[in-house]
């Protein structure tokens, strides 16, 4: 219990990145303490009144005033650029990631796997995969941090947010919620789980659910019957899906639109604000009828619908 | 420095009807994105014959002009810095 | 630096003299409870100040005690979740806006700006207190929604939780917030025409001392970012009592504006709290090292550009907000401008010591000591500014002690230091000297105990704001709290030894320290004017000539 | 001119703190171009929400527009336009000591405050009947998505900033009534109107941002 660490568990890759960075500024910052406090206290003892002496009157001196402006200068533009590359690094996470899908809720995190298995604040993540998280809120916003990762990001209500990680030590790791939600703030906590590769295979199957969150969404999506307008016939009422997610679409009035997760969200609980070129707005709002868990599955699956090879 | 007469502040009234006749007679006519760029062109115009000549900085001492000025200025950060985010969201 | 001569009016004495007692002086004139709470008299308006910001700033404190003490172990022991939320966002509303914000401008301001710039009063004396009733009164609408049942949202009042989700007094604590930036307006606006209208002849910009221009700064900013919060906390009731869809996604707002709206004034409001105590240093080390301030000009503008770039830099709250990545670069680019001008400030007052004559008195203390918790509460901003760190350490305890270097190392150190070296001319008594390098030890001990621990904390990513934490943290939780403690005794030596002072301390002299400045050439305490005749300036500010 | 003593402030009208009118007067004017500045912030704050939703929300926000009354609006800022040209000459007559156009421009000043609020009272009253206000009896009769709230925020985005600005008509009117109040008694002169160009300040500021509301909330995009 009274064990003393002073330094976080380091499990990502980003992490001895960031670490890396944070030496630099240390050892820069930890320069010029010393050298201040040194200079204070040299000259306060130097110089303490004496009867005898006076103090000499010095106006100051340009070159020293530029010296202390230029090399404060350089130093931080050094630090904005190599902060600014890390940050650019953990805006765009790599292609070929694998998607998890986070809901916040006052106070727990619920976890959605693509192959179906679902928890509650725990995440189990493969290593050395990279991970991308898709995450909204049902409430208020929240944000999802894993010190030993050295990430962390909103999760806000009515949009997505995206963060990744690829994990390089398997281990179990603290998830915090890190934007103040409200009572239970700091009970809305958890693990990250990393696992070896086939460790995660063997848990990911072990699922209880049997079936994927593709899998789901068809279901929900022939459920509703949304196919009976986006069927992707040239007649039919509604925009054809297939190929849809990733895609830049044409709307009404001439403006176009990145078809991302947000988009999707908001196409089909508010059907009438962002309208398809050539279609009609006629389709009714599913506001009400569909849990944020219910939509991230028709859009897992509306992310499986891609088209034949071969075609852009 | 000369202060105003009766005939110039006549005279800005005039142009201030003028313009918000132009303003409204625009608005009726398609240009597309410009409608929006004439419209606050045209209100940007008429603060100023306001602040100028009936406000009196035309007459007043630099410390006025720069403080009638800060307002507006430190508005156009807050809105040019706010849609710094808002504009390059995907 | 000055010498009084009589002003070319001598007409005046023709009058019928007014039979002046040579005893008089602003404490004296009357003592009626009416003659305080009417005073137009910029120095009463100082100590009515000083008693409000006294009293919010024990009540912070003891929300502050509570959460250390409910810290000392992981689990909750002392108080609820309910009740720990509310102890922080006490503790941060009151210390906020009713404390750090009017501490040094409302106090030392208001008493000695007029007298440093050779005028009678301030240019709108009832505005000025006016603005004291509103912040009181602001402060009771904050008290009174904590004696109806707390309020939960944090000082940031983020949105949705503030207008949807929170089941506590939200409307009446951001009224008092609302009502309180109003005494700010005031108080910036007055001394800004003060210091461009009121100026004694011969009193030239570059004549005038740094505590004035850093109090021009500090005004620039109270007048220019406190409407913005006015109306953004406005939006936030009426969208709380009317329904209204602003700020709340589910019927098309965007709670990310908030957060811009809020930040435009919140990021400026934390040089409203360390500007005016950069100038307090400046007159300090002068006064202590008997030397002109090192490039003394550098040091003015170095005020005037942190007031200008404070604007720029708000979204440095937000890099993990869901903001776009360019603002966050571009907001990052800017943070790092806004640390120039405050390293230039270190260096200066760092060759100010330079051959200097230099004392020990507790004042200095406190400025010595200013020097390196300023230091290090900049240099980890600079930490913050840096975006692949901030995605990190945002919303841990590493920010918590960041800004409490700043706000209570930097700003409560100086205000400290700057109530003692003018305390014998607001009271006309010595302070306890001995005593009071005993308390500037202890505060500054106290302080890094409780503080420093922290940036670990936030390094190994302990999140703020938690009530309940993991048990890995618990030794460095332990520390701070015992600081804390030592921190607390600082604070309240210095409150025995001046209320005592204000009978028993000897009788302090016109200019105790034998320092320049104006407020030093008049009696200790001042008549109500100020000044017998109006001082006639003709040379620069610390003209030490030994 | 810095020569107070207890002398100067007998003089009458001259705070003493000031030295001089001149000084006092010059403090006056500066102190209310600061306050300005502040009331340009406080209600460009409100200007800047409104864009960013504008930006987001362009069509919804245009059909909204649509909704209000171009005529209505266009008369009410001919109102406000004249009133801040019967201030401007208010001001004019207090500098040549011309009491009576003072007391003058002042009354026609406050009429057209007076009829400004009624024209905006019988908007209100439509924007009511037509269930245009936001709250649970809103409806839009356009063609815009019925379940979004974006008209809506176009609506709230109207009240607030009418209702602010009406606000500060009314704030004017009551400076104004004031001033008034002093020229009745005959208390200016070629050497002291300070009040009279000091409320006058504040009544072109309200002008202006009428100027400014004018366009965003009920021109662009009109055709």
């Amino acid at each position: 219990m009274w064990e003393l660490q002073l330094h976080p568990e380091s499990a990502s890759k980003i992490a001895s990145s960031v670490d890396s960075l944070f030496l630099f500024l240390l050892v820069v910052s930890a320069f010029f303490t010393v050298l201040i406090v040194t200079l204070v206290i040299v000259f306060a003892i130097k110089y303490r009144r004496r009867p005898e002496r006076k103090s000499v009157q010095i106006r100051g001196d340009l070159r020293l005033e530029i010296l202390w402006t230029v090399i404060p200068l350089i130093l931080s533009m050094v630090m904005f650029g190599w902060g600014a590359k890390l940050y650019m690094i953990q805006a765009r996470a790599p292609a070929d990631a694998e998607e998890v899908y986070v809901v916040g809720k006052q106070w727990m995190w619920k976890i959605q796997h693509l192959n179906g298995p679902r928890e509650i604040n725990e995440l189990h993540v493969p290593v050395g995969r990279p991970v991308r998280l898709i995450m909204t809120s049902e409430d208020v916003i929240h944000d999802f941090y894993v010190p030993a990762f050295r990430t962390k990001m909103d999760v806000l209500p009515d949009t997505y947010t995206s963060m990744w990680f690829q994990a390089t030590k398997t281990g179990r790791y603290h998830l915090f919620c890190a934007e103040y939600c409200g009572t239970g703030h700091s009970t809305m906590i958890g693990h990250v789980i990393v696992m070896e590769p086939h460790e995660y295979e063997d848990w990911l199957s072990g699922g209880v659910s049997g079936q994927s969150l593709a899998e789901a969404g068809e279901k929900l999506f022939t459920r509703l019957a949304c196919h009976t307008c986006h069927g992707g016939k040239p007649t039919d009422r509604g925009p054809p899906l297939t190929g849809l997610v990733g895609s830049t679409v044409r709307l009404t009035g001439g403006r176009t639109v990145k078809a991302n997760e947000t988009y999707i969200r908001e196409s089909i609980l508010e059907p009438k604000k962002k309208v398809v070129e050539g279609y009609e707005p006629i389709m009714p709002t599913y506001k009400g009828q569909l849990s944020e868990e219910d939509l991230i599955k028709i859009i897992a699956y509306l992310k499986t619908k891609t088209k034949p090879e071969g075609k852009r | 420095m000369s202060a105003a007469t009766l005939k110039t502040y006549v005279l800005v009234y005039a142009a201030l009807i003028v313009l918000l006749a132009a303003t409204v007679g625009i608005a009726y006519i398609d240009l597309g994105t410009p409608n929006v760029a004439i419209a606050l062109a045209i209100a940007t115009i008429k603060s100023l014959l306001v602040m100028i000549w009936f406000m009196h900085l035309k007459e007043a001492e630099h410390i006025d002009w720069v403080f009638a000025s800060a307002g507006f200025f430190f508005l156009l950060v807050l809105l040019g810095l706010t849609f710094v985010d808002f504009a390059s969201r995907p | 630096m000055t010498t009084i001569t009589t002003a070319e009016g001598d007409a005046a004495r023709d009058l019928p003299a007014v039979v002046v007692d040579p005893d008089e002086n602003y404490l004296n004139t009357s003592y009626t409870v009416k003659s305080w709470l009417l005073t137009h008299d910029h120095k009463r308006v100082a100590i009515l100040y000083l008693l409000g910001i006294t009293l919010f700033f024990f009540l912070g404190g003891a929300a502050a005690v509570l959460m250390r003490l409910e810290l000392l172990t992981p689990q909750a022991d002392l108080t609820s979740h309910e009740t720990y939320n509310k102890l922080f966002t006490l503790h941060g509303v009151i210390m906020v806006f009713f404390f750090i914000i009017p501490a040094v401008p409302g106090v030392l301001g208001n008493f000695l700006l007029p007298i440093m710039l050779g005028a009678r009063d301030v240019a709108f004396p009832r505005l000025n207190l006016l603005g004291w009733y509103l912040f009181m009164i602001g402060g009771c609408f904050a008290i009174a929604a904590m004696v109806a049942g707390g309020v939960d949202t944090g000082w940031t009042f983020y949105t949705p939780y503030s207008t949807t989700y929170s089941n506590t007094h939200v409307i009446a604590t951001a009224l008092g917030a609302f009502i309180s930036g109003f005494a700010s307006v005031l108080t910036g606006l007055n001394f800004l025409v003060t210091t461009h209208r009121m100026r004694a002849p011969g009193m030239k910009w570059f004549r005038m001392p740094l505590f004035v221009w850093s109090m021009y700064g500090t005004a620039i900013i109270m007048v220019l970012g406190t409407p913005v919060i006015s109306i953004t906390i406005l939006l936030l009731a009426a969208e709380r009592v009317l329904g209204l869809g602003i700020f709340d996604p589910a019927r098309g707002g965007d709670p990310v504006l908030f957060q811009h709206l809020f930040w435009f004034y919140s990021h400026p409001a934390v040089y409203i709290m360390i500007l005016p105590a950069m100038g307090i240093i400046s007159e300090l080390l002068a006064a202590f090292s008997r030397k002109r301030i090192f490039g003394y000009g550098f040091v003015a503008f170095s005020s005037l550009s942190i007031a200008f770039l404070g604007f720029l830099v708000w979204g440095h709250h937000m890099f993990v907000s869901s903001q776009s990545v360019y603002a966050g670069l571009i907001f990052s680019l800017l943070s790092f401008f806004v640390a120039i001008p405050s390293a230039i400030k270190v260096f200066n007052w760092t060759a100010t010591l330079y051959k200097g004559s230099i004392s020990y008195d507790a004042p200095m203390l406190y400025a010595l000591g200013f020097i390196g918790l300023f230091l290090i509460g900049g240099l980890t901003g600079v930490f913050l500014s840096t975006l692949g760190i901030d995605v990190h350490v945002h919303d841990t305890y590493f920010v918590v002690a960041h800004f409490h270097y700043i706000a209570v190392g930097g700003t409560v150190m100086a205000f400290l230091g700057g109530l003692h070296y003018w305390w014998p001319k607001i009271t006309g008594r010595l302070y306890p000297e001995v005593w009071a390098r005993v308390a500037a030890l202890t505060v500054y001990l106290g302080f890094n105990l409780t503080f420093f621990p922290q940036f670990i904390l936030g390094y190994m990513g302990m999140p703020r704001r938690y009530h309940v934490y993991p048990p890995e943290f618990q030794v460095l939780h332990v520390l701070s709290t015992a600081g804390a403690s030592i921190l607390g005794a600082g604070y309240l030596i210095p409150m025995v030894y001046f209320i005592w002072s204000l009978w028993y301390g000897k009788k302090a002299g016109p200019n105790p320290w034998n320092a320049k400045g104006l407020e030093w050439q008049t009696k200790s305490p001042p008549i109500t004017r100020n000044f017998e005749e109006t001082p006639i300036v003709t040379e620069e500010a610390y003209a030490y000539a030994d | 001119m810095h020569t107070q003593t207890d002398g100067s402030a007998l003089a009458t009208n001259v705070a003493p703190q000031f030295d001089d009118a001149e000084q006092q007067a010059r403090s006056a004017v500066l102190g209310m171009w600061v306050f300005l500045i502040t009331e340009v912030l406080l209600i460009g704050t409100l200007f800047a929400t409104f864009a960013v939703y504008r930006y987001r929300y362009a069509h919804e926000f245009e059909e909204a527009s649509l909704e209000l009354d171009v005529v209505l609006g266009t008369i009410n800022t001919f109102v406000l336009l004249t009133s801040s040209f019967t201030v401007a000459l208010g001001v004019y007559a207090a500098k040549h000591g011309k009491q009576k156009a003072i007391v003058a421009n002042l009354v026609i000043t406050l009429a057209l405050g007076v009829v400004f609020l009624c024209v905006k009272g019988i908007e209100y009253y439509a924007k009511f009947h037509h269930h245009l206000v936001p709250g649970p009896e809103y409806h839009f009769p356009g063609t815009a998505s019925p379940v979004g709230h974006q008209t809506e925020l176009f609506f709230t985005f109207y009240f607030l900033m009418t209702g602010i600005h009406a606000l500060h008509v009314i704030v004017g009117m009551a400076v104004l009534a004031w001033v008034l109040k002093l020229a009745l008694a005959r208390r200016f002169s070629p050497e002291y109107h300070t009040p009279v160009e000091v409320g006058g300040l504040y009544w072109h500021f309200v002008d202006i941002v009428w100027i400014w509301l004018f366009p965003i909330l009920y021109l662009i995009n009109r055709h």
